[in-house]
């Protein structure tokens, strides 16, 4: 009998540790994933030190950065990616233009992305009244056009970039609860998540510690497709007088203002939209990974 | 009633099997990567001949179903790899074999019914979908014959309403269903090789004494090969004509059934053996005095509407539970048994409040009814509940260390390093090792996870666990010890336990209370002597009769198969059944009039 | 394709056909081939004519006017047009349930406040002397009152079309002219066919007209360089402007023309910083005119009044403010702004108008105005600019006035003069100037035809003095660039016609 | 069922009561005059005077809403201040036009978003993989301005195999509907992708694999239905989405819908169009969401209307 006593017999020493702490190491050691966070820090940090590293003033509409017609310059030595309609420097303006689109990119669409989830997993988790009460007020908003809310807001309030960030995050929780509120109630049908319920856990321990967890790949993808979308949307905003106005850069507005122009100044439309996806996929890259880092069953892939 | 004709075949005699049908040699599969590489299977070899019975039995977590998925070539990915050996098919190498010949093999030639059926079915398509595309896959009939087919399988899993249940989704079956839904899948086609692991785990004894006579009667018309991985001896017994013993993921004996159970080799053979519960050996406790019931439940009633119709209209309901009354003594057992689909895990998410019920129950003092949050709340800490599909239970995105733990945060029991301590603790005693704390779910085999459940619901120290088919999936050397745990506990803390399970002599040997129940109502309840000693109604007698013996000298001849109507609980709308009543025979002993 | 009929495509909608109604330049000119006034144009020219009047004759004190109809005028619906129609007309044009936008250019005749006021049902000035004699009486003497007549709003439409069509009437026109409407899919084409009972021998040129509407105006251009479309109604885009001016081909279908407009700045006069000389004189030669028409393209001449050199009474000699930086740093300076200020410059947010403007800005830091540019959607910049508070500054590019009619009077009235100051009108700079109102109304009321020098030179001081005054920054006068396809002919002038944009339909045809 | 359908349309109609109420204030808050819009440049204070009254503009700010309402319940929209057409004919002589576009890009991006997104969850690691992910968010992030005019020049003006711009036929469907579709295809490629990765590893796969199912069975049968649900609630928010990049899409093919009728009222601030369109974009999403939210329950058994 004495097989039967201990505890049960392995043929295998313990394995090593494997998460908690290993989340960050499984993060870095992922090579896409280290490039992502690399491309992210380039642009954050090119945003903080745009007076450092900007070869020119982004406003000042060279005399030489006109051709005699009035064409802009393609990229040269001295303007290494060119000029734009009035002259003035490409790069300098992407470089001080990325601080703009960051705030869009990361901070409204971060906020909108907290706002949508949360709402989405409580309205998808309490149904009854709550849910629906919530999920009626999310279809509201839905129904209800962006472009009018920040055309209003702009013409009662001082249009600045904080206003169209505020826009963005009111107009784009929306689609974040929609998507969470249809896979909590999914999840919420799983059994380990009723085991949970009668362990007794409280409905907000239920939410954040059980139900989340599942949702952050979901989550990522809305997050980092997000950037995109929100920059573009901030440059329609500038456009209708919302947001960052000229002669401030924005990599979506110095896309807008210039797309008809694609033919003739492609460089104008080629290197704003290349940051924009550099910036998406950076983070897409990152949010992969965090979400492979993040999912147990994904221990050991490569 | 009618019998099948005895088996000719000699028990214990090999039959002469020159050319194996599956040849599986040197089998290793490991985890990991480099220096962190460990094996779980090492070295296995083992040739099944056609229409032999094979059985694996062994400790749970031997590396029993990664080699069944190994054959299949269904490895998880990221997981385990096969990292040596071969497996051949008739002379054909399926290591080699490219994913497009692979899948001409599963289904068709080699079958697999897996352990969990909740998980393996897939939650969004009708049972009968699932049954049928598994011969369109292979065979060329027309979707109509493949209905008939599926439908042929699904009778002779004895699925009651097969027809209606072809269009029932797997969440609206019972556990025994779904596993018996698996069965039918892994049948339909007439596969040469079946692998079940576990197949009748979930299953009560009546239904499983009638698949396990399919699975013979299959093997003896087609002249199937079956793998069968059981920890039950009884079904070994039952089934096998050769044995292989795992551990720790290697075969520690082999060799032809009788021999075996005669005279084990191996001392932990020898162990496993003995660790078998048998029927009439445990007389269940000496009925104590009768004290302050701890949970008490009256006219439970469930039903659920069946859907059809043109607006999903309700147009039947199944009366699920239909009107129990039962009584739970503080600090004793009460087990519930019955067959498949009886109502026995729905009673048990009544009582834990997971699903809507008619009736009142009341447990440890307090009302289930009308609770605010922190009345509720109280009420969970004192109610458990193992659930019957470990798996599908615990959250994969944790540790299961921190699964255990998580009813203490919940109610805020010790600080993060008591907790940590009190879980390694308790992972020592259900049997798992320490560093288990620190994997995740999908690492762990069935009977692991099992204890996983179990350890979670015994961290609160509650005053009633529901345990609903708790220790089924656990090798018989575990299941002791767990049930020696559980008792242990019960003396120490009083925890009062509603065991939910089909496997009578467990049943048997430990409870206090038994209630019978059949079609949502209870026909039999008495102390565990009175109706393992005295059965009065016919269906528990049955159940009974249906207990296969641990010990291939007392095979059985033939299995029962039932005719006529399967019973259902199916019902039109606004026809609830009869209510039984019981009459007592004598010192709390009741039984249904029937 | 019929080889006489073209296709012409334009991005925003028509409005309307109404010519009560229809304000917009892309309807402007479809309306006037579809309606006729009792005055006319010669084609591709300023030059006034008679139209449905065969003659009209001016009392001597200017203020009686009487029109003798022409003979055999039909509307499309075959009715014969008699002064009846012509009484309606301009009554329901001063009505106010018409709401008409243009019904103040009508505001001479006699009776227009009692009607407008709703104390008359009719204009007591518009008398039907017989069927083909209509006389109109004026309350002031008026020398616009003719070029009034070859305005939309004075057209002739048949009564009882109107009184069917009811509010629907722009959707349905019918009128006299060398057009009709055959089919009109909302936001999609509208078709117009030629009218074989024209009153006029030669014209239309064209059996047909398909007006493409919704058009991206990059796309219509992909679509003439395709030969599927004959005129891009909005021009040539800024984007492709180098392209096809590169292309030999290609430039060989371009028409270049002027237009009566100007681009100009508007300083808010009624409100510091802008309510000193000084500093309105300052910005004016802080201007580079030629980088920002070097901007667009060179599609432009800069400009230094608000006249248009094309128009009677442009003073040719005119200095203007010349462009120097240190002299309006200095003037500034001298208005107690030695370190600048800050202020907004308004802009409608069409291409290339924000550029224009950032140019602009950029040209006021160089003397120390931190001007923050506010881009909105045109309507939005009207109200702002006409709000009672004002806006400091306003580019006027994309909203500019483009003549209604070529005379000088056209420019002043309601941009620069008193009354559209108010709260709500177009005088965006504020500007309000008594003694030069007076000396306006002065040179309207030279209604003599052989006066018509002096009356523009009387013009040219009016506009000399607000130029000392400096309300605005005239900036460039932009000269139209519009191209046809190969099939196209007719004189370049109709191209450029300047009250047909973008050509004049009824006279324009196919090679 | 039907108890749940009543309920939903019930509570529809306060959304859009919300939306209008909303939407009337918004309006009303803004600056712009339209009596001073209608009456022109050479208009007096007294004339403009007389249009607010005609319109009812200076009443107070509930008795026009209340106005509104009533006359929208009669279906009038009221008219347009600068087209003076009524609002009604100008939206349904568009609204067809829309419908099929988007109709068409929905189809389109589902076609495309979810072929992307299954090939790239199945092909997970792999350089094909990490290439549709790209392309989805080069889609995603590209312009759809730039987008509509290359697939012009590209595919009409170069090769000629459809009309440059235009409306009537599918021929002059495809460009339109491919741009617009083709953002939302990225959308649904990284939306599928990512639940299908959750899903190819679930146990009901291994089941249907052991049951020797072709691969495309098991993707389109097993986790295609699994897959989806997150994708089902974007079909529903997709229509909202749609509205602003038609603006766009319809311009650059000239399509007549009523994506430029909203874009040249917002720039000409004509109140009744914005209000109308509003409402009538309002009424598709808010539909759109109740029919995503019928059809989740049809693909997963599991959940329940309530
Ligand atoms: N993905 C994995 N990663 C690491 N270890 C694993 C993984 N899957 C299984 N194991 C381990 O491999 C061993 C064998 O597992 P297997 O599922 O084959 O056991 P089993 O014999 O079927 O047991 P049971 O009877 O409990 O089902 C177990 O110790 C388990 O913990
Ligand atoms: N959600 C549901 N919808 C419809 N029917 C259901 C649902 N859940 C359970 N049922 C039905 O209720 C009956 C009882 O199921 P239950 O799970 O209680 O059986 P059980 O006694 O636990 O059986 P087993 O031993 O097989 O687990 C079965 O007929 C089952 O099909
Ligand atoms: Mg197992
Ligand atoms: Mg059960």
């Amino acid at each position: 009998m004495s097989v039967l006593v201990g505890p049960e017999a392995s043929a295998v020493p313990p394995s090593a540790p494997v998460g908690g702490e290993g989340v960050l190491r499984r993060l870095l050691g992922r090579r896409l994933a280290v490039f992502g966070l690399a491309i992210i820090a380039l642009v954050v940090l090119s945003a903080v030190f745009a007076p450092l590293v900007a070869p020119f003033d982004p406003n000042e509409q060279f005399f030489d950065g006109l051709s005699l017609e009035g064409s802009p310059l393609p990229p040269s030595a001295t303007y290494w990616l060119g000029t734009d309609l009035l002259g003035r420097d490409l790069l300098s303006r992407l470089l001080y233009g990325a601080r703009n689109s960051l705030v869009i990119g990361i901070v409204a669409n971060g906020a909108a992305l907290v706002i949508g989830t949360l709402v989405g997993v409580v309205a998808g988790y309490y149904r009854g009244l709550v849910g629906t009460v919530l999920m009626r007020f999310t279809d509201l908003m839905m129904a209800f056009p962006a472009l009018l809310l920040a055309i209003c807001l702009a013409a009662v309030l001082r249009p600045s970039l904080w206003i169209v960030a505020l826009v963005i995050a009111l107009v784009n929780w929306v689609q974040v609860a929609r998507v969470v509120y249809s896979e909590t109630r999914s999840l919420a049908t799983r059994e380990f998540i009723q085991a949970e319920v009668t362990l007794g856990a409280s409905s907000s321990r239920i939410l954040f510690h059980h139900v989340l967890p599942h949702l952050t790949s979901t989550v990522i993808v809305y997050g980092t497709l997000g950037i995109s979308t929100t920059v573009l949307l901030e440059a329609t905003l500038s456009f209708l007088g919302v947001g960052v106005q000229p002669p401030d850069a924005s990599w979506g507005n110095i896309i807008f203002e210039n797309q008809t122009y694609f033919q003739a100044a492609p460089w104008l439309v080629f290197f704003p939209g290349a940051a924009i996806l550099a910036l998406a996929l950076a983070f897409n890259l990152v949010g992969d990974a965090l979400r492979d880092a993040l999912d147990p069953t994904e221990e050991g892939r490569g | 009633m009618t019998m099948m004709p005895a088996m000719d075949r000699e028990v214990g005699t090999l039959a002469p099997a020159p050319e194996p049908v599956l040849s599986v040699r040197d089998l290793t599969i490991s985890v990991g990567q480099g220096a962190q590489r460990r094996a779980l299977v090492e070295a296995l070899s083992f040739d099944l001949a056609p229409g032999e019975t094979l059985c694996i039995a062994g400790e749970s977590g031997s590396g029993k179903s990664l080699t069944s998925l190994a054959v299949m070539g269904l490895l998880p990915k990221p997981g385990p790899v096969v990292s040596g050996g071969s497996i051949r098919l008739a002379g054909e190498e399926l290591m080699t074999l490219p994913e497009r010949g692979m899948r001409r093999v599963r289904g068709d030639r080699i079958a697999m019914i897996f352990q969990e059926p909740m998980t393996s079915l897939n939650p969004v398509l009708t049972v009968g979908r699932q049954i049928t595309e598994a011969i369109e896959a292979h065979r060329d009939v027309s979707a109509r014959e493949a209905r008939q087919l599926a439908l042929e399988a699904l009778e002779a899993v004895r699925i009651p309403e097969a027809e209606r249940r072809m269009g029932q989704h797997p969440h609206e079956l019972s556990g025994g269903m779904r596993q018996r839904v698996m069965i039918a899948m892994a049948l339909a086609l007439e596969p040469d090789v079946l692998i079940a692991d576990e197949p009748t785990t979930a299953l009560d004894v009546t239904i499983q004494a009638q698949v396990l006579g399919l699975l013979k009667e299959i093997q003896a018309t087609r002249g199937t090969s079956l793998i069968l991985i059981t920890h039950d001896m009884g079904v070994v017994a039952e089934m096998a004509d050769r044995v292989i013993v795992m551990r720790g993921g290697r075969a520690v004996e082999d060799g032809a059934v009788a021999p075996i159970f005669a005279a084990p080799r191996e001392d932990y053979t020898k162990a496993l053996l003995a660790a078998v519960p048998r029927m009439g050996d445990g007389r269940g406790r000496a009925a104590s005095a009768p004290t302050r019931p701890v949970a008490e439940i009256r006219d439970l009633a469930v039903r659920f509407p069946l859907k059809g119709g043109f607006f999903g209209r309700p147009v039947a309901e199944v009366h699920a539970v239909a009107g129990i009354s039962f009584e739970v003594p503080a600090g004793a057992t009460l087990s519930l048994v019955g067959e498949s689909g009886c109502g026995k895990s729905t009673t048990a998410k009544a009582i834990a409040g997971l699903v809507p019920y008619e009736g009142r129950l009341s447990v440890a003092g307090r009302s289930g009814e009308g609770l605010s949050v922190p009345e509720r709340k109280a009420l969970r800490r004192d109610v458990q509940m193992i659930f019957q599909d470990p798996f599908a239970s615990l959250d994969p995105r944790y540790r299961a260390g921190d699964l255990v733990a998580e009813p203490m945060a919940i109610h805020g029991i010790g600080s993060a390093r008591e907790r940590e301590e009190r879980v390694a603790a308790l992972f020592e005693r259900v049997g798992l090792q320490a560093d288990a704390m620190r994997r995740y779910p999908h690492q762990f085999s069935g009977g692991q996870r099992q204890r996983i459940c179990i350890a979670r619901a015994l961290a609160l120290r509650p005053k009633l666990i529901i345990a609903d088919e708790s220790v089924s999936a656990l090798d018989v050397s575990v299941q002791k010890r767990v049930l020696e745990l559980l008792r242990e506990l019960q003396d120490e803390f009083g925890i009062a336990y509603l065991f939910i399970s089909h496997d009578m002599a467990v049943v048997e040997n430990i409870s206090d209370r038994v209630a019978v129940m059949y079609l949502g109502q209870i026909v039999e309840t008495g102390t565990a002597a009175q109706v393992f000693g005295d059965p009065r109604h016919p269906y528990t007698r049955r159940l009974i009769d249906a207990v296969p013996v641990p010990d291939p000298a007392r095979r059985r001849a033939g299995f029962s198969r039932l005719t006529g109507e399967i019973p259902s609980a199916v019902r039109p709308l606004g026809d609830p059944p009869t209510r039984l009543t019981l009459q007592d025979v004598g010192d709390g002993h009741l039984v249904a009039s029937s | 394709q019929d080889a006489k009929t073209i296709t012409v495509t334009y991005k925003d909608d028509i409005a309307t056909l109404d010519p009560a109604i229809g304000y917009d330049w892309q309807n402007f000119s479809m309306i006037k081939s579809i309606f006729d006034g009792l005055m006319d144009y010669e084609p591709g020219t300023a030059t006034l004519r008679p139209g449905l009047a065969e003659s009209y004759e001016i009392s001597p004190d200017g203020k009686v006017f009487t029109f003798k109809l022409r003979d055999g005028v039909k509307f499309h619906n075959g009715r014969a047009m008699t002064a009846e129609d012509v009484k309606y007309s301009f009554e329901r044009t001063v009505n106010p349930a018409t709401q008409s936008p243009g019904a103040g250019f009508l505001g001479s005749i006699e009776g227009f406040d009692a009607m407008q006021g709703g104390t008359a049902t009719e204009l007591s000035g518009v008398k039907v002397l017989d069927p083909k004699t209509v006389e109109v009486t004026l309350s002031r003497p008026d020398a616009t009152f003719l070029s009034v007549m070859a305005l939309n709003f004075s057209f002739i439409v048949p009564k009882e079309e109107v009184e069917k069509s009811g509010a629907d009437f722009g959707r349905n026109p019918v009128g006299t002219g060398a057009f009709k409407l055959t089919e009109w899919t909302l936001g999609q084409r509208l078709v117009l066919e030629k009218n074989a009972d024209y009153y006029r021998e030669g014209a239309p040129k064209l059996d047909g007209i398909t007006f493409e509407i919704g058009q991206e105006p990059v796309v219509s251009l992909l679509r003439v360089q395709n030969g599927e479309v004959d005129v891009p109604g909005d021009g040539i885009p800024p984007a492709k402007f180098r392209e096809v001016m590169g292309n030999p081909a290609e430039a060989a279908q371009v028409v270049e023309g002027v237009q009566l407009h100007t681009g100009y700045i508007t300083m808010n006069t009624k409100a510091a910083p802008f309510d000193d000389l000084k500093v309105r004189q300052a910005v004016n030669m802080a201007i580079n005119k030629e980088r920002i028409v070097q901007i667009i393209n060179g599609r432009a001449t800069p400009a230094n009044q608000p006249l248009p050199p094309t128009m009677p009474g442009y003073v040719q000699n005119f200095e203007g403010y010349k462009y120097d930086v240190d002299a309006a740093k200095k003037l500034l300076a001298e208005a107690g702004h030695e370190n600048g200020f800050e202020t907004e410059l308004f802009v409608a947010n069409v291409d290339p108008q924000p550029r224009i403007a950032q140019a602009i800005q950029q040209d006021l830091a160089a003397i120390g105005i931190k001007a923050s540019i506010q881009s909105l959607a045109q309507a939005n910049v009207i109200a702002a600019g006409g709000s009672a508070e004002g806006a400091p500054m306003i580019w006027s590019g994309g909203m500019a006035w483009i003549a209604d009619f070529p005379d000088p009077s056209n420019f002043y009235g309601p941009i620069l003069g008193c009354a559209g100051a108010a709260d709500g009108g177009w005088n965006w700079a504020k500007y309000c100037n008594e003694a030069l109102d007076g000396q306006a109304a002065a040179a309207d009321a030279m209604v003599d035809p052989a006066k018509a020098a002096e009356r523009a030179s009387a013009w040219g001081e009016v506009y000399k003095q607000v130029m000392a005054d400096a309300p605005w920054v005239p900036v460039f006068n932009e000269k139209r660039y519009t191209m046809r396809s190969a099939r196209m002919g007719g004189d370049d002038a109709l191209y450029v016609d300047p009250v047909n944009t973008p050509m004049n339909y009824r006279y324009v045809e196919t090679k | 069922m039907a108890i749940y359908l009543a309920r939903r349309l019930f509570q529809a109609v306060l959304i859009l009561l919300g939306v209008s109420l909303v939407t009337f204030a918004l309006l009303y808050l803004l600056p712009a005059d339209p009596a001073r819009q209608i009456a022109g440049r050479t208009a007096t204070a007294a004339q403009v005077a007389g249009i607010r009254t005609q319109l009812g503009l200076d009443q107070p700010f509930l008795v026009q809403y209340a106005r509104y309402l009533g006359n929208l319940l009669q279906g009038d929209l009221g008219r347009s201040y600068l087209q003076r057409s009524a609002v009604a004919d100008l939206i349904s002589a568009r609204l067809p036009a829309s419908l099929l576009l988007m109709l068409a890009a929905i189809l389109c991006e589902l076609a495309l978003g979810l072929s992307m997104g299954m090939l790239a969850a199945v092909r997970r690691g792999r350089a094909s993989d990490h290439a549709l992910m790209v392309t989805s968010f080069v889609t995603v992030s590209a312009p759809q301005f730039v987008v509509g005019l290359l697939l012009l020049y590209v595919f009409a003006v170069r090769l000629g195999w459809f009309p440059i711009g235009g409306y009537g036929t599918f021929s002059h469907l495809v460009l339109p509907a491919l741009t617009l579709g083709i953002l939302g295809a990225g959308w649904y490629a990284r939306m599928m992708r990512s639940s299908m990765v959750d899903v190819l590893r679930q146990d009901y796969v291994r089941t249907a694999r052991a049951k020797g199912l072709r691969r495309w069975t098991i993707l389109a049968r097993h986790a295609l239905p699994n897959a989806i649900l997150p994708v089902i609630a974007m079909i529903g928010i997709d229509i909202g989405l749609f509205m602003s990049g038609i603006v766009v899409v319809e311009s650059v093919f000239g399509w007549p819908g009523i994506g430029q009728l909203a874009w040249q009222a917002i720039q000409r601030v004509d109140l009744p169009i914005i209000m109308g369109v509003t409402l009538v974009s309002a009424v598709a999403i808010v539909l759109g969401n109740l029919l995503a939210d019928l059809v989740t329950p049809l693909i997963d058994p599991r959940i329940k209307l309530q």
